[in-house]
């Protein structure tokens, strides 16, 4: 497989078997993951499940682009990005971005870039589902525009 | 000239469709912009100029001012939250 | 199991099922870990395995002041440190720290800070034992004392 | 007094043992040091002024003015290189 992946889909992800894969070459002495979960308090107070919508097509090109911005900064050996789509309840995770390098400063600083970008830049939308059923499209947050501008 | 329009997340909801086949003559994603406010209600809201959206252009973002060619693909969309 | 965990043995770790234990708390959002991983360069070239060894009880003691420490600084819903010791081969994972909270930017920070600190306060030391059998006790890195000093 | 002594990683092997008991009349972690050095060979080397090295007293990180009480666990070592 190769040593940058993306990928968009439905299924979920085994974050402990991507960081074991991305562990193999024995140049790599650091990996990185991050996971983002559903949680109870988002816009609303009593988040039951997430709705994910994205741009078919964009989102891998968009993801890909990112990608390749994270390895003109940073020495990385491999990388994933593995963002589900569709209704995701309460508790599930939602994005993995793992990022391996020979050190650990290149692994933080890459896999928290990857976040930052996949924030402000690729196309998914969330919409909050409550337990009685109401939902509402989650509204981008500033912190987020703010979190990405650090990197320019 | 023909173009592809794409809506998503609260811009889907609110023009209540996913996509749709424009023929038109406008000449930049401003001129296209424009002519979709031109049909009032949810277009001239969601689309009036103090409002928050993106555009895409053959998925790629884009600018008002950039020119279109028959066949584009033109995505309208609110600010991403995925991750 | 308690939120706040410190583990220093032997035994294998599971990320993954530990990213997924520190992901039940329905306020968490953001889950980031870091897993140290054998080397093949490291202050030798060929390197096949690494002697981890240890203070015990000291050890315990320094990761739980880091930890209250991190906690004091970020709100952190959870966090892990598992570190091994003994004998580990090239490839093997050293290393693992998961740090759970409502947003990315307090995991993250909080994951890198008890890096940090693990690296330079714990009392654990690498030897270094080459295909060929010979070995070399590991020099500590200067890049890591600065490193844990932009915290101060 | 009696004091506990630890050593660890390369000083463990410079000094041929991980561990000893020792009845001191040593104040201070400097004091105990300099009585140390005064072995001379290894423990004169690798306690010189010069080198690097870390002290914990009862499992604390401690400076060379630190006091020294009766039964106290006194740990000499290189810098740390875990993670």
């Amino acid at each position: 497989m190769d040593a940058f992946t993306i990928r968009v889909d439905a299924a979920a992800f085994d974050a402990g078997q991507e960081i074991a894969r991305l562990s193999a070459d024995p140049g790599v002495g650091a990996v990185v993951s991050f996971v983002g979960v559903v949680r109870r308090h988002g816009d609303g107070d009593n988040v039951a499940a997430l709705e994910l919508e994205h741009y078919p097509g964009m989102t891998e090109k968009s993801l890909a682009a990112i990608v390749a911005e994270a390895r003109a900064r940073w020495p990385l050996s491999a990388a994933l990005i593995h963002h589900r789509v569709g209704r995701l309840a309460l508790g599930e995770p939602i994005v993995l971005v793992v990022t391996a390098s020979a050190h650990r400063a290149a692994a933080f600083a890459a896999c928290e870039f990857l976040m930052d970008f996949l924030k402000t830049q690729a196309p998914f939308w969330k919409k909050e589902i409550d337990a009685d059923g109401h939902s509402r499209w989650v509204e981008a947050k500033s912190s987020d525009e703010g979190a990405a501008g650090r990197w320019q | 000239m023909k173009l592809k329009l794409l809506y998503f997340a609260r811009l889907k909801d609110a023009f209540g469709r996913d996509h749709e086949t424009l023929e038109s003559d406008a000449a930049s994603v401003g001129a296209l912009l424009a002519e979709l406010r031109a049909r009032g209600g949810a277009w001239a809201d969601e689309l009036a100029e103090g409002r928050v959206f993106r555009v895409a252009l053959n998925q790629e973002l884009a600018t008002a001012d950039a020119g279109l060619a028959t066949g584009d693909e033109v995505a309208i969309f609110p600010p991403v939250t995925g991750g």
